[in-house]
Order: structure tokens, then sequence, then C-alpha cells
């Protein structure tokens, strides 16, 4: 039981090949060694499942014994630490460096000299960090694959850009490795070491580019990352020199009971949840953290890194619940999912798009998280489950395409179905997979929804009701685009996606598909299981005749399209020229202008930059989110000093 | 410049009856720029002095446009008698008056039923031109036709308003003032026409005049301008001021026109009583013009100017109108930037273009 | 097997009604104006005539996507009148209109692409009220559930005024009657061509206006479900209800201008926030 | 009885060069472009600026006679609302003129016949 | 400001008769004098071509020999200038419109034989007496030759 | 053989007339007239259009509008020639840049005559053209039973 080496195998596995890879010169070796790791970790990632499902399914808690790691994981804390501070006096952020040299310092100490209860264990393992693991474990693997193909392309269309895959690569192992120790940490000093760890990942690959825009992106992902680390860490100081734990379950435990010790804790470590989650204040680094390369934008920035704070608000859910600190995160999560989704119908840029609607349904899973209820972390958990297959097959295609358009543009994907059709369908199924009737994320969003309402909580009920209609704004306008007939009929695009780019995608298509159809048994089999786990009891939050008949309709749903596409497959109908008042210059892409002469006809979507874009909007939000967080703070710490 | 979708507006297009064309660049709904271009009616039939004696002409002349017809003829025959040197009777002087005002209240009750239609009021259309049929009657009963009525020669007029057909129109009009109110309440005081007309396509009085905008889309921004004023036909008998806005938006041009049928009944009513009794209605003239001259008269639309220029034949050697929607045009170009797409098509009708005269 | 019943009923009869409505309207509409306006069954003649029309297409995927349209508004229907979720009936129904603005958007006409774009944005307008609607039904009910909402004993409009009021207010727009009738209009001239249905001609046209009439009675059988418990009475109450606000819908259309998205939006969303959410505080007061 | 207006209606004869320097000081004096006109009459060219006061109704006629060849320079950049008027001598008269400010090159009303009304009769 | 400021008035017109007329079911009440198409009394025409000349439209052709007289109706303004110039007022407005066809061809009025043959002879007397008045003139004139 | 002749749906152009006609036109939908008691819409979609009324003689610019218009409708179709500038080229035939008449650009198949023509010969020009309407839709089922035509 203790001896499951597994555990060890996947969070240093990982480190291995990163630093492997590093060393190997060698293009294709190295490409084979990414694929045949990968291909271990989803490997490891289903033995582990299938193994402690074969013991029971029950939680577990592991490695009680492990003085010589903790000294090596403190030695590394202060290389990462070392190495912050050097790069922020290289590129002259000193003030930056506190935030990592605080932290540090403060865990070192409580390292060093706070008198702990022993006997903690450091790993737990239950459904929760499994599934966490499965998420970043297959998604991971997966978009490493796609990663391999996609650089070639980059580097072909950025030739600016100079060539450090081999660090690329070296990067992205790491931060697999750092995730999967994050999620399987018991120890709230382990969780801290590897939630620098991301954070650091993340700004080195937000830098890759070393663009000053990229630079300055960076720090700012940095500094905002490392406050949460600040705040997690003065977290934990609190909690270890109050009650001389650093067992993470012991916090909730000791915040279910209603305690005041927990209180402080719960709080600061929420709001770190929050710096990482992206939400509002702090959501401007991930918009930012967009100019690295898309595979790391895929994998940290809206699969798995950007979960993690979802993950430990999950983990802190029944402490919250009923809470002042659950109701502020719930107001800002609330806050953040509807004025980020209204930022994003602003957006043309896809990877910003992606960007603002991967902090808006953040913020949803982080109201879910905040409001604490059995019911809502059920949606929460289909809404990230959901969220990661989605936005990670999007962003890898959005990635794929730009490599072959050289446009990230949404309004140069006009007529993409003609242009790229492969890419196009991706895409297609990816955006309906965010918000369409049959598919997962509507139904999670659906009982966020009835949620809300059972727990009473009105401002919860309109930011959905209004949310989810920003929502299909810009996703439907998106898909809009790709099917449109196209104006640019006479430029030709290659297709220069690599099969294995497409072997990565066409798994995640099928994954979505396959997980909606699935639904009612992984809620059954697993997301109850979880809740019990969570709640001590869990209630069928759908009941099972409900959601039998949900998949009915998903497969109805699915089925018209096919039925009607059979229907008029061998229609015969003639072709019109489109209507343009009279004056279409031989076809439908040109008409006479008030010259004389032909004009291209061009046709966008609507934005409103000047309304609700990014400038409008970003500045007051923050200023909002800022307020409830500072004010709710202010409540919650008098409320527990006074 | 993505963001910005490029598209045509016209020459086809419901909203507008007439084809007119813009060459449209729009940011989400609104405007970026607009080129307007027109040349779809274009007829070239100034050059038709060339084959059509000046008589003839005035036949010609009333076809130019088929809403302000009767203005067309008369303005070019007044330009030619004019070069004659003759002064048409009292009577015929009343009775083209008549006729004009007339004209003037079925043209702008079209215009106000077309700009409802603008804005997507259909009732209100239907209101307008239910009342406008009013009109249409009296005018076929006075002249025998419904829009071109031919009752203009040079010289004078060719038919006469008879005592039972004035006391026809008197109590027409009575009943066409009832019914307007009701009309006229809904477009001043309807939130959602305000909401389409306040404040969408301002031009400033100084613009006005830069722009050299004429007629009701002159006056709504505050230039009184009223080329009645001349004392043409019999304007100078009687009383009547030019209706003038300040705002020089869309709506002060709705009011402004929608004053003016009210201020048409009124003229109405002035020249029937004191309409001269005798019985001669034109002049003969003799032999052919010889000279120029330029002629102003105030149609619906505003100031138009007839050029005649003649060289003592038969066949004129120049006619050239210059209407108003021609002169409104560069103030059409100017509100439309910055505007929302919805308001295109209403812009357009704020000018009341008639294509068909513009471009001759 | 009552619900087959009530499921064959709307899938036939459905069309029938909803082409009677229409009839009804153009001659109300016509008399409002002074006029004769068309014989009732005229809606019928336009679509019998669309579909003897010879085939003709912008795009060849437009019939698809339209048919498709169709097929999610009868289930939409379907679903609703066979009693299941109401919310996930407007899910269903939010994806068939997504399928219209696809039918439009795949022509790259820039009449229909306006005329889409604004249809996205009316989407957008009238969705949050939809959803409180069904929260309202919820809170007063306890369930989604349109069989049980049906068969309560409770009077769901004299809890529910808000809601209500809001909901009739976005049928002006899902009904596309003046003063929201952006993206496309019944009526001869609209500033956009025909908007969403430019490029819809002859059978096309037919089949989005036969889904029309699917989704007008689906829409009053929401309207109805405010008034209808178990009481054997309510289904007439219902019926006059249905009558009432369609009445009314037809002296708004005729009596508005066509505003712009900008005002829709406002207005719209300030009356669901103030209807709906007062009338939701309220019932989650009583609620808690 | 309403006052009739008799106002001042004259046209005045100056040379081609004179034009800008005109049609400037009208525009000082408050006066709007009411028509711009060509006609094509015994070879030459006849070109009709006229300036109205909306106030006073004074009406003033600018007139230049020219050579068919005569380039002249366009008033738009003093009168922009010009440019119709000018875009239309262009197309229909073929009177060459000069930088027009938004130049239809000939395809205002887009005709099939080029310049119709500089032939007589 | 109101709103819905014509609803009143759109609910009252709900009880009004409607203004529609019932053409076609109905015929036309024209006002007196009103313009609608020209007819001729062809006999009185005397094929004189004024009003052929003055047309604007270039609607009309008279042959005079033939004593037709031929019309387009499709191609006719209806503005009464032919009226206004035959000299024998032999043409006049009449109410009622062409009504429309698929074809738009010309109608041609030919005056009664009598009429003709009248005018024939009228014609052939004129020619002779011309004739006559020519041959006494080339007489007298070559009596005034001989004499001289 | 669907009775196709209680829906005729009209598109209307103005092919440089003098607006005369296009009032009167537009007059025929108005209270008075009402034309929607034939079923008559005036549609201003050529995809949607059943009879096209033209007005005016057109000009060079207008052809190619005109005839594209045409182009779009769906078969069967009517074209109906409005106003005597229609039907011949009227008063303007001698313009120099006028065609002289719808039919020199699309085939005209009711002419109406009038300067402006009057609404009830508007009507009357509509009600020709509805019975050749449903002619024409006969021959075009027939044609697609027959499998040729679709
Ligand atoms: S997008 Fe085109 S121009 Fe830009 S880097 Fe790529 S290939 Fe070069
Ligand atoms: S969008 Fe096109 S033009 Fe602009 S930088 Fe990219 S490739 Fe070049
Ligand atoms: S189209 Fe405009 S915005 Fe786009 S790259 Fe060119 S200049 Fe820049
Ligand atoms: S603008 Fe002039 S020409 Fe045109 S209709 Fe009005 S009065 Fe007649
Ligand atoms: S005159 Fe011109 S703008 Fe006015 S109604 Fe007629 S066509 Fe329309
Ligand atoms: S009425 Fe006019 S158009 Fe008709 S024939 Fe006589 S002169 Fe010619
Ligand atoms: S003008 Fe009179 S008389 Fe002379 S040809 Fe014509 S109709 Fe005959
Ligand atoms: S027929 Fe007469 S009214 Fe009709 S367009 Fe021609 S000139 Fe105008």
């Amino acid at each position: 039981m203790t001896g499951l080496p597994l555990i060890p195998f996947l969070i240093l596995f990982p480190f291995c090949v990163g630093a492997t890879l590093f060393c190997i010169q060698n293009m294709e070796v190295r490409k084979v060694i990414a694929y045949v790791s990968s291909s271990l970790i989803i490997l490891a990632d289903f033995i582990l499942l299938f193994a402690w499902l074969a013991m029971g399914a029950r939680p577990v808690t592991m490695y009680f014994e492990t003085a010589f790691v903790d000294r090596v994981m403190l030695a590394a804390e202060l290389g990462l630490m070392v190495l912050v501070v050097f790069l922020c006096f290289k590129y002259r952020k000193y003030w930056i460096s506190l935030l990592s040299i605080i932290p540090t310092c403060m865990i070192l100490w409580i390292e060093l000299y706070v008198p702990k209860a022993e006997g903690g264990g450091k790993i737990y393992l239950d459904h929760l960090s499994i599934l966490m693991c499965l998420i970043v474990g297959i998604i991971g693997g997966l978009i490493i694959v796609y990663g391999a193909g996609y650089m070639d392309g980059y580097h072909q269309h950025r030739s600016d850009v100079p060539d450090r895959r081999r660090y690329f690569f070296m990067l992205l192992f790491f931060f697999l490795g750092a995730m999967f120790g994050f999620v399987l940490s018991e120890s709230l000093l382990w969780i801290d070491f590897f939630w620098e760890c991301t954070s650091i990942c993340s700004f080195l690959l937000i830098g890759y580019t070393r663009e000053p825009e990229a630079i300055n992106n960076s720090f700012r992902a940095l500094w905002m990352n490392l406050f949460g680390g600040l705040c997690l860490a003065i977290g934990i100081w609190q909690f270890v020199t109050h009650t001389g734990s650093v067992s993470l379950h012991e916090l909730i435990a000791v915040g279910v009971a209603g305690r005041a010790v927990a209180v402080i804790p719960v709080v600061l470590i929420a709001v770190a949840a929050l710096t990482k989650s992206a939400q509002l204040p702090f959501s401007t680094w991930l918009i930012g953290a967009m100019v690295a390369p898309t595979p790391s934008s895929a994998l940290l920035h809206s699969a798995t890194m950007v979960k993690a704070g979802i993950y430990i608000l999950f983990r802190l859910a029944p402490a919250m619940q009923g809470t002042l600190t659950g109701m502020m995160i719930s107001l800002i999560g609330g806050f953040t999912f509807i004025i980020t989704s209204i930022m994003a119908i602003a957006q043309s840029d896809g990877k910003k798009v992606l960007a603002f609607s991967t902090i808006s349904n953040l913020g949803l899973m982080v109201a879910c998280a905040g409001m604490g209820r059995m019911e809502t972390i059920w949606a929460g958990v289909f809404l990230m489950i959901f969220h990661a297959i989605s936005k990670s097959l999007l962003f890898q295609d959005v990635g794929a395409t730009e490599n072959s358009l050289h446009s990230r543009d949404i309004e140069d994907m006009h007529g993409l179905l003609y242009i790229l059709p492969k890419l196009a369908i991706f895409m297609f199924i990816g955006i309906a997979g965010m918000f369409l009737a049959p598919f997962g994320m509507l139904i999670a969003k659906w009982s966020a929804f009835k949620a809300s309402v059972d727990s009473g909580n009105v401002m919860m009920v309109f930011f959905i009701a209004f949310g989810s209609a920003t929502t299909s704004l810009y996703w439907t306008k998106w898909m809009g685009k790709l099917i449109s007939q196209s104006h640019i009929r006479e430029k030709k695009f290659e297709d220069i996606t690599k099969r294995n780019e497409m072997i990565s995608l066409s798994i995640h298509a099928a994954l979505m598909i396959l997980l909606c159809l699935l639904f009612p048994l992984l809620s059954r089999v697993y997301v109850n299981p979880l809740l019990t786990e969570m709640f001590g009891a869990a209630h069928d939050v759908l009941p099972q005749s409900v959601l039998y008949v949900l998949v009915l309709i998903i497969i109805i749903v699915l089925a018209v399209p096919v039925i009607s596409y059979n229907y008029v497959k061998n229609y015969r109908t003639n072709r019109k020229l489109s209507y343009m008042n009279g004056i279409n210059e031989g076809d439908n892409r040109f008409f006479i202008d008030s010259f004389g002469d032909p004009k291209r006809l061009w046709l966008s979507n609507y934005y409103f930059p000047g309304r609700i874009g990014q400038r409008k909007l970003m500045v007051p939000g923050q200023l909002f989110a800022m307020t409830i967080l500072i004010v709710m703070m202010i409540m919650i710490i008098g409320g527990v000093v006074a | 410049m993505k963001k910005r979708s490029i598209i045509p507006f016209g020459p086809q297009h419901p909203v507008l009856p007439e084809p007119i064309h813009i060459d449209l660049v729009i940011e989400d709904e609104t405007v970026v720029e607009a080129i307007p271009s027109v040349g779809f009616i274009h007829r070239g039939l100034e050059k038709l002095v060339e084959k059509r004696d000046f008589n003839q002409m005035a036949y010609v002349a009333e076809r130019i446009c088929g809403i302000c017809s009767f203005q067309h003829g008369m303005g070019y025959c007044e330009a030619v008698e004019h070069i004659f040197g003759v002064e048409v009777p009292d009577r015929a002087k009343y009775l083209r008056t008549i006729w004009a005002e007339l004209g003037r209240m079925h043209s702008h009750l079209l215009w106000l039923g077309l700009l409802a239609d603008g804005f997507g009021y259909e009732n209100l259309f239907y209101q307008c031109w239910r009342v406008r049929e009013k009109v249409l009657d009296l005018q076929e009963l006075t002249s025998g036709g419904r829009l071109i009525f031919s009752v203009n020669k040079v010289g004078g007029v060719i038919r006469d308003i008879p005592a039972d057909q004035q006391r026809t129109i008197l109590s027409t009009l009575d009943e066409v003032e009832q019914e307007l109110y009701a009309i006229r309440d809904t477009f001043f005081e309807d939130y959602s026409v305000l909401s389409r007309l306040k404040g969408v396509g301002i031009i400033t009085k100084e613009q006005a005049h830069d722009l050299g905008c004429a007629g009701p889309f002159a006056r709504a921004s505050g230039i009184s301008t009223d080329m009645r004023k001349l004392g043409y036909a019999a304007y100078g008998d009687l009383d009547f001021e030019p209706i003038t806005s300040n705002d020089g938006d869309s709506f002060a041009r709705c009011y402004c026109r929608m004053q003016e049928v009210f201020q048409s009944i009124d003229l109405l009513r002035q020249a029937i009583s004191k309409m001269p009794q005798d019985n001669e209605l034109a002049v003969a003239v003799k032999g052919n013009p010889d000279g120029e001259c330029f002629m102003r008269v105030e149609q619906p639309r505003g100031e138009a100017v007839y050029y005649v220029k003649a060289n003592g034949k038969p066949n004129l050697v120049r006619m050239r109108v210059r209407t108003p929607t021609f002169a409104n045009l560069p103030g059409l170009c100017e509100m439309l930037k910055n505007t929302q797409l919805a308001d295109v098509g209403l812009l357009v009708l704020t000018i009341d273009p008639c294509v068909s005269c513009t471009e001759r | 097997m009552n619900m087959m019943m009530r499921v064959a009923a709307y899938i036939v009869l459905a069309p029938i009604v909803g082409g009677l409505l229409q009839g009804i309207d153009r001659k109300i509409s016509a008399r409002m104006q002074r006029r004769v306006g068309p014989p009732l069954l005229q809606p019928f003649y336009d679509v019998i005539k669309l579909l003897k029309k010879q085939a003709i297409t912008v795009s060849t995927s437009q019939t698809f996507f339209l048919l498709t349209y169709l097929i999610m508004m009868v289930l939409t229907g379907a679903m609703f009148y066979g009693g299941t979720d109401i919310l996930m009936c407007f899910f269903v129904m939010s994806t068939a209109a997504t399928f219209l603005y696809f039918a439009s958007v795949v022509t790259s006409s820039p009449y229909a692409t306006i005329g889409s774009n604004r249809e996205l944005i009316q989407m957008m307008t009238y969705e949050p009220a939809v959803l409180l609607a069904c929260v309202g039904f919820y809170l007063v009910e306890g369930t989604f559930n349109v069989e049980e909402i049906a068969i309560s004993d409770k009077l769901d409009l004299a809890l529910m005024p808000g809601f209500f009021i809001a909901f009739v207010f976005i049928l002006t727009i899902k009904m596309r009657k003046s003063p929201f009738d952006l993206s496309t209009s019944h009526h001869m001239h609209q500033e956009i061509v025909k908007g969403i249905t430019t490029e819809m001609g002859a059978q096309n046209l037919a089949l989005f206006q036969i889904s029309e009439w699917y989704e007008n009675v689906f829409l009053m059988g929401v309207v109805g479900l405010y008034v209808v418990n178990s009481s054997p009475l309510s289904v007439i109450a219902a019926l006059i209800l249905i009558a009432a606000v369609y009445f009314l819908e037809i002296l708004i259309d005729n009596t508005s201008a066509r505003m712009k998205w900008e005002s829709m939006l406002k207005i719209t969303w300030i009356v669901t926030l103030l209807s709906a959410g007062v009338n939701l505080l309220a019932l989650m007061l009583i609620h808690i | 009885m309403a006052e009739v207006i008799h106002p001042l209606e004259v046209i005045e004869e100056i040379p081609a060069e004179g034009l800008l320097g005109k049609v400037m000081e009208k525009k000082n004096a408050g006066m709007r472009l009411s028509q711009a006109c060509a006609v094509y009459n015994e070879g030459k060219y006849e070109l009709s600026y006229s300036f109205a006061d909306d106030t006073t109704y004074e009406y003033v006629t600018l007139r230049i006679v020219i050579d068919p060849e005569t380039v002249i320079p366009s008033i738009t950049d003093i009168v922009p609302q010009a440019v119709f008027y000018e875009n239309e001598m262009k197309e229909l008269f073929g009177v060459k003129i000069e930088m027009i400010r938004l130049d239809y090159q000939n395809k205002l009303y887009r005709i099939e016949k080029e310049t119709p009304f500089k032939e007589e009769g | 400001m109101a709103v819905l400021k014509y609803a009143s008035e759109a609910i009252l017109n709900l009880f009004r008769p409607p203004v529609t007329t019932s053409y076609p079911a109905a015929p036309i009440e024209y006002p007196d004098g009103a313009r609608g198409h020209i007819e001729i009394t062809i006999d009185e025409c005397i094929g004189c071509g004024m009003c052929v000349r003055c047309c604007p439209c270039g609607t009309l052709s008279v042959d005079r020999n033939a004593g037709t007289w031929s019309i387009n109706r499709f191609d006719c303004i209806a503005c009464g200038y032919c009226v206004e110039k035959c000299p024998k007022k032999c043409l006049h407005m009449i109410e009622g419109y062409q009504t429309p066809d698929a074809a738009k061809g010309e109608v041609t009025y030919t005056k009664s034989p009598e009429v003709l043959e009248a005018e024939r002879k009228k014609r052939e007397e004129a020619a002779a007496k011309a004739a006559a008045a020519k041959a006494a003139a080339v007489a007298k004139a070559a009596e005034k030759a001989a004499e001289n | 053989m669907a009775n196709v002749k209680r829906s005729p749906w009209l598109l209307h152009y103005d092919g440089s007339s003098c607006n005369g006609c296009d009032i009167e036109v537009l007059a025929c939908l108005t209270p008075v007239y009402d034309a929607e008691r034939f079923g008559v819409m005036n549609t201003g979609d050529p995809m949607q259009a059943d009879i096209l009324l033209v007005t005016g003689g057109i000009n060079s610019q207008n052809a190619s509008v005109v005839r594209q218009l045409y182009d779009q409708m769906p078969r069967p179709k009517v074209v109906v020639a409005v106003g005597v500038c229609a039907c011949t080229g009227g008063i303007f035939k001698d313009c120099y840049n006028i065609l002289g008449g719808a039919d020199k650009v699309v085939p005209v198949d009711i002419y109406v005559p009038g300067c402006a023509a009057r609404p009830q010969s508007i009507i009357d020009g509509i009600v020709q053209a509805v019975e050749l309407f449903q002619k024409r839709s006969d021959e075009h089922d027939a044609l697609v039973q027959s499998g040729k035509g679709m």
C-alpha cells in the first residue's frame, strides 16, 4: 500500500525526462523520448487509477517518513528562489524578488523552527486527486505529443524567434511533475513547493520568445502568482503556528468544525487559489500569458495549471460552505464569470477569446466551490472535466490553425471550413462542447444554476442567467465565421498540421463526445463517491432517471443533424448569387462600388470594442473585485481577531 | 480593419424606393465610412431640349419627378415666362399656388409615411398614406391627374378650379386636419419613435450653411430660408413664416415637415379665400424666348433652381434643374459619419431624397 | 401514453394552429391599420406557394441547417408538451436558434450576416428572462418538470407576475415583432432587407415559416403554463391568457417603431432585472 | 399682407483666373453655393456658380466663359460641397477641372456615352 | 413622451370600417375631367399632323392618304397637349385608362368608308381642279409664249 | 397543381423612373387599395419574389441590376412593366442614357401603361400577372413531376 511506487514515479519521472530532453541535441531522438514518456505517463495514470480502484477506492494517506525528501525539496525551493531573484535583477524588476524571498523564508522557518505535530502523511489519494491526475496526465501527455509537431510549425512560421525547443519541452515535463506533486500532496509544505514550481514554469514559458512583450507579460504572471504563493505561505504559517499541523485535511477538518483558527488560513489559501485561477482582480496575467507558444497556453493556462486553484478551492469547499469566505469566493467567481464573458465578446484574437473564456469558466467553477454545496461541487467537477478537454482541444486547434493560416484572428477564419476543413471541424466540435445544448458543459452549467437557486444565492442566479447569455454570443459568432462561405477563395492555404497534432486533436474530440454520452455513468460511479468523500454523504444531484432522459435527449439532438443531413444530401437545388442589392460583380465576393469598380465584400462579426472591450471593462472590473476582496477580507479577519 | 465590414447599400433596397447606392464600411453597427453614388436614374433629360421645343419641355419638366411634378412644371414655366417678360393672370397665380401646396402636402405626407416605414412603424406609414390619398383625390378632382397634372403651360394654366371644387377642397382639408392630429402626436410623442429620431444625424446651423443645405433640411437646423418668400405665384399675397427648429436632428426634420403640412392647409385656406374672380387663365406668348434666367422655387424638399437659356429658337440652348436633393447630398454624407447602420436608411430619408430629380 | 398523445397532437396540430394564429395576426393588424387585409388562410397559401417554387439556395448547406432548425424546434415543443424539463426545452430551443443562425450566416451575404449578428444579440437579450422564468417555476413549484408544474394546485401567475412580465416582454423579440424585430421582420421594409431570411427563398423560406409556427405554439404553451393547474377550468383561463397575450403582441407590433439594438438590450435587461429580479427576491425570501 | 422680397439677382462675368478669389469672397460674405452648372454653347463653356444669401435672398451668379481646352481649378477646397456639381460638369460636359476633392473619375453617373452635352443640336 | 401612443387609435380602428375600396370588384369612380386616354373622332380629323408634331412622346402617327390615325396607348403619357393643339378639336381626353396587356401594340383608327370616299372624291376633285388649273396655266403660259 | 395564385409576392424596382409610378406601386399596398387582399406581399428580396414590377425606362447603369434581380428570382416568375416609361421609354425614350423600356433588359410579360400608372391599373396588371404565374407554376410542376426540371 504505502509502497505504491507509482506515485514517486509520476512525480519524478517527468522531471527526469525533462532534464534528459534538455541534454539531447538530436530533434528526432527528443521527439521519440517525448512520445514514449508521454505514453508512459498516461499509462501510469491509468495503472494508478485501476490499482486504486482495486484497493477499494477509498481515500488513503501515504508516506509518513520523508525527512530526506523534505530536505531535498527545501533545497530545491531555495534554488527556485535564487533563480527568480536572479531573473528579477537581470530584468530590473527588483521588487518582485521580494515576493519570492519572503514566502521562501517563511517556509524555511516553518520547516526548521516550528514544531510540528509528527505523523502527518505527505501524499493523499482520493477521487478528486486521482481525477486531477487523470486530467493532468492524459491532457498533458496529449499536449506534449501535439507540441512536438506544433513547435516545428511554429518555428517555421515565427522565424524571428530563437529556437529553444529543448528548453520548452523540459519545462513542459517539469510542469507535469510539479502538477502531479501538487494534486497528490497532503502536506501543506509540499503543496506550497509544487505551487511555486508551477508558477515558475508558467513564468518561464510565457517568456519563451524573449520579446519585450513576452518578458513583460511573464513578469506580470510571475508577480501575481508569487503574490498568491505569499498568501499561501502566510496561510500555512498561520495554521502551523496555531495548530502545529501541516496537513491539508487537518485544516479542512478544523474548518468544517467551524473553529476560528482555520478561518484565516482558509481565506488566505482561497485568495491564493484566486490568483492561480486568474480570477479578478488577478486576471490580467492569464491574458498576457497568451504570448506563449500554444502548447503551453493549452496545458498551463487553460487545461491544467489554472485548475490547481479550482482544485484547492474544491478541497476547501466544505470548510467554506456558508461562511463569509465562501460568499466572497462565490461572489468574485460569479462576477468574474460574467464580466470576462462580456469582455470575451470584444475579442477577435482567437487565443484571447479562449483566454477570456477560460477565466470566465474558471469563475463559474470558483463560484461553485465558493457556494460549497454538494450540488455545486458536482457541477464544478463536471465543468472542470469538460472544460479541460474542450479548451485543450480548442487551444491546440487554434495553434495549428495559426501555423497554417498565419493568423489566429477569428475574422481571418472566415470560411475556415473550406480552407482547412479538418481543423475547422475540430474547432466546431470544441466550441459546441463549450456551450451547446447536448454537451456536458451546458448540463453542468444547468446544475450549477439549479444549485444556486436551491442555496438561495440570488446573485449567482443572476450571474449565471446573464453570463450564459453573453457566453453564447461569443461562441456562436465564432462558429458562424467558420462555416460562412469564404470570401478569400482565391488564396490557397496549405494545411501544414502534422500527424501528431492531428492524433491529439482527434483523441480530444473523441473523448469529449464519449464523455457526453457516458456522463450519467461517470456521475454515478465516480463523482458521487467523490462527493461522499467530501461531504460524508451524497445523494444523486440529478436523479438517475433525469440523467438517462438527458442522455436520450443528447442522442436525439446529436442525431438530428445527421438525419437532416441524410435527408438533404441528394437535394437538388439551383445556386443563386447572394443578395447584394443587385450589384454583385461576377460572384458573391465583389460588388460594384461607388466609383464603378469591383470592391471586395468583407463581413465581420460584431465586437463592440469601444463599449465592452478589455480597455473599457478590465480596470473597473478589477477595482470592483478588489473592493469585494479587501472589504470582505477585512470583515473576515476582523471577525476572527475581534 | 478586419473588424470592419464592407458592404453595399442599395441600389435595390427595400427601405429606399429609389435606387441610390452607398459603399458602407461599418464596425459593429457603426458607420465608419459612407460614399454615396448616384446615376441609376440619370436619364439625361436636360439634353432633350434639343429634341423638344420649349412648350413640350413643360411636359418633360413635369416628369423630372413624379412627386413634385407640378412644382417642376411651374418652376420651368415661370423661368420661361420670365425670359418672355410676361406676367401670368392673377387667377392662374392662385391656381398654381393651390396646386403647389396640395403637392407639398401630399409630398410631406408621403415622406412622413416613408420615414415611419424607415424606422419600422408600419401602421404609421399606412395612416400617413391613408390621409395622403385624400389629398390625391383633391389633386385628381382639380387637375384630372393623381400625380402628374399637366395643367401648366408657358403663360399660365389650362384648367380652372371652380367654386364647388374649392368647397370640396376646404371640407376635405378639415377632415385631413382632424385625422392628422393623432398621427402628429404619435410622431411627436411616442417613445419608440423618439428613440429613433431624437439626436440622430445632427447637423448644426453652421454645418448646414457650409454644406449648402436647402429646404426643411436647412430649416430644421435653424436656417430660416424659404423661397416662397420671393413671392412667386401668389405667395406674395399670403401670410406665412418659415417653420424652423434649432435641434438639427432627425426629429427636427420630422417636426418641420409635419408642421409644414399644417402650414400648407393654412395657405390653401388663405389662397382660396383670396382667389380673384377673373376668368383669364393664361396669356398668349408669341415667338420664341431669347435670354437666360435663374428661377428659384420652394419645392417640398427646398430650394430648386431652374436655369433656362434660350437664343430665340424654339429649342432652348440649355435647361438645367438644380434640385434640393442635389444640394442636400453633402449634408447627407456628413450625417452618415458615425451613425448606426439602422439609421442609414432613415438618414437618407431625412433629406427626403428625390434621386430622380437629382440625377434627371 | 397520454404524453405520447400530447406530443403527437403537438407535432400534427402546431403548424395548423401556428398558421391560423399568424392568419389572425395579419387580419387584426390589417384592421388596426384600417385595411381589409389578406384572407385568414393566407399564411398557408404562402407556404404552399413557397413549397411549389423552384428550389434555390445561395449555399447548399442552408437547407440542411434549416431542416435541423425545424426538427430541433419540433423537438423543443414536443419536449414541452410531453411534459419534460422546461429548462431543457429552452436549452434545446437555444440550440435550434443557433442552427437558424448558421443557416443564415453560412451564405456570407451582407444582409443575412448582419441580420444574424443581430439575431445573436437578440438571443443574448432574451436568454436571461427565459432562464429566470424557469427559475420562477422552480421556486414556486419546486420542480422544472412541465408536467408536475401543470398538475400542481398552485396558480403560478399569482406568485410570479414579475417573471411573467419579463417573459411577455421578451416574447416580442422571439415573435419578431416591432419594436424588436431587428434581425428580420414580417414587414416589408427593413433596413437590412429581410435580415436572417434574406437568402432564404422558396422551400427554405417555407421551412423557416413552419418552424416559426412550431415555435409560436410552443411559446404560447409556456404562456399558458403560467395559469394551468390541477383545476380543469384553468385550461380555459390559459386559453384566454394566451389570446390576451397574443393580442397584446399584435397591438405592440402595430404601435411602435423598430428600436436599435442598444435600446433593445438595455430596456429588456432592465425590465428583466427589475420585474423578474424583484419577483425572484420575493420568492427567495418566502422560500427560505 | 406679407412683405415680398425683391432680392438682387445678378450675373457677374469674371475671368477664369479670378474664380477662386471671387468664390472665396462670396464664401466670406456668408453666402452659400446654391448651384453650379455648365453650358456648352458656340464652342465655349459657360460656367455659372451661383451664390445665395439665406437672409436677404440675394442671388449672385459668377460666370466664366472658357475654351474647351482650358483647365480650371476645383473650388472644392473652398466649398467642399461643390464636389457633385464639379463631377457632373466633368462627366457630362467634359470640362477640365483639376483637383476635385472626391473625384468620381467620370463615374458619377456612369453613363455609356462620353460627355453627351459637349455637342450641339 | 408616451409609450404606445397610437394604441388607443389602433384599437378604435378595429371598430372603424376599413377604408379599402373594393376595386376590382367595384368600378372606379372618376371625377369629372379625369385624364385617362385619348379618343379621336376620326371622321373629323383632317390629317394635318399637328398632333403628331406636338406630342412630346412621339406616340402618334397619321397617314393622310390612307385616312388613318394611330396611337400607341402604351406610350401615351396622357398629357393632353395634342388635344390642346388639334385644330379641328377632334381629339378628346376621356376618363378611364388603357387596361394592361401582354402586348403593347398601337391602335389605328381609319376613317369610315363614306368619309374616305367623300374625301377621295374631294381630293380627286381638287386634283382634277388642280390639274385643270395647271393645264389651264400651262395653256395660258403656252398662250403667252405663243403671244410673245 | 397547387393553387399558387393566392400568394403573389412582389419585388418592386425603380428602373430609372421619375418616382411617379413607384409611389403608385406603393400606394397599391396602402389602406385605400390594399393589395394584400389578394395575398400580395411587397418583399424587398428577389429570392422571395414571384412578380417583378419594374418602373422606368432603365438606364445603362441600371440594366445589369434589373437583370440580376430577375435572375435571382426563383422560377416561376412574371415581370410586369409599370408605367409608360417601363413599357416604351415614354417621354424619355430619346434621352441618351435611356434604353427604352424594361423589355430591353428582361422579358416583360405584362405591360401596365399610364403616366403615372394608376393603382387600379397596377392591380389589374398584378391580377393578370397572377394568372400567368399560376400557369407557369403548373408547367413547372409538370416539369418537376416528369423529373426534368428542378
Ligand atoms: S504569419 Fe506569415 S508573415 Fe508572419 S511570420 Fe508567419 S509566415 Fe511570416
Ligand atoms: S495578420 Fe496577416 S498581415 Fe498582419 S501580421 Fe499577420 S500575416 Fe501579416
Ligand atoms: S488591415 Fe488595417 S488593422 Fe489590419 S493589418 Fe492592415 S492596417 Fe493593420
Ligand atoms: S425634389 Fe424636387 S424634383 Fe424631386 S420630387 Fe421633390 S420637388 Fe420634385
Ligand atoms: S421622392 Fe425619392 S425619397 Fe421620396 S419617396 Fe420618392 S423615391 Fe422615396
Ligand atoms: S396625350 Fe400627350 S402623349 Fe398622349 S398622344 Fe397626346 S400628346 Fe401624345
Ligand atoms: S391634330 Fe387633329 S386634325 Fe390634325 S391630325 Fe391630329 S387629330 Fe387630326
Ligand atoms: S410613366 Fe410617367 S410617371 Fe411613370 S415613371 Fe414614367 S414619367 Fe414617371
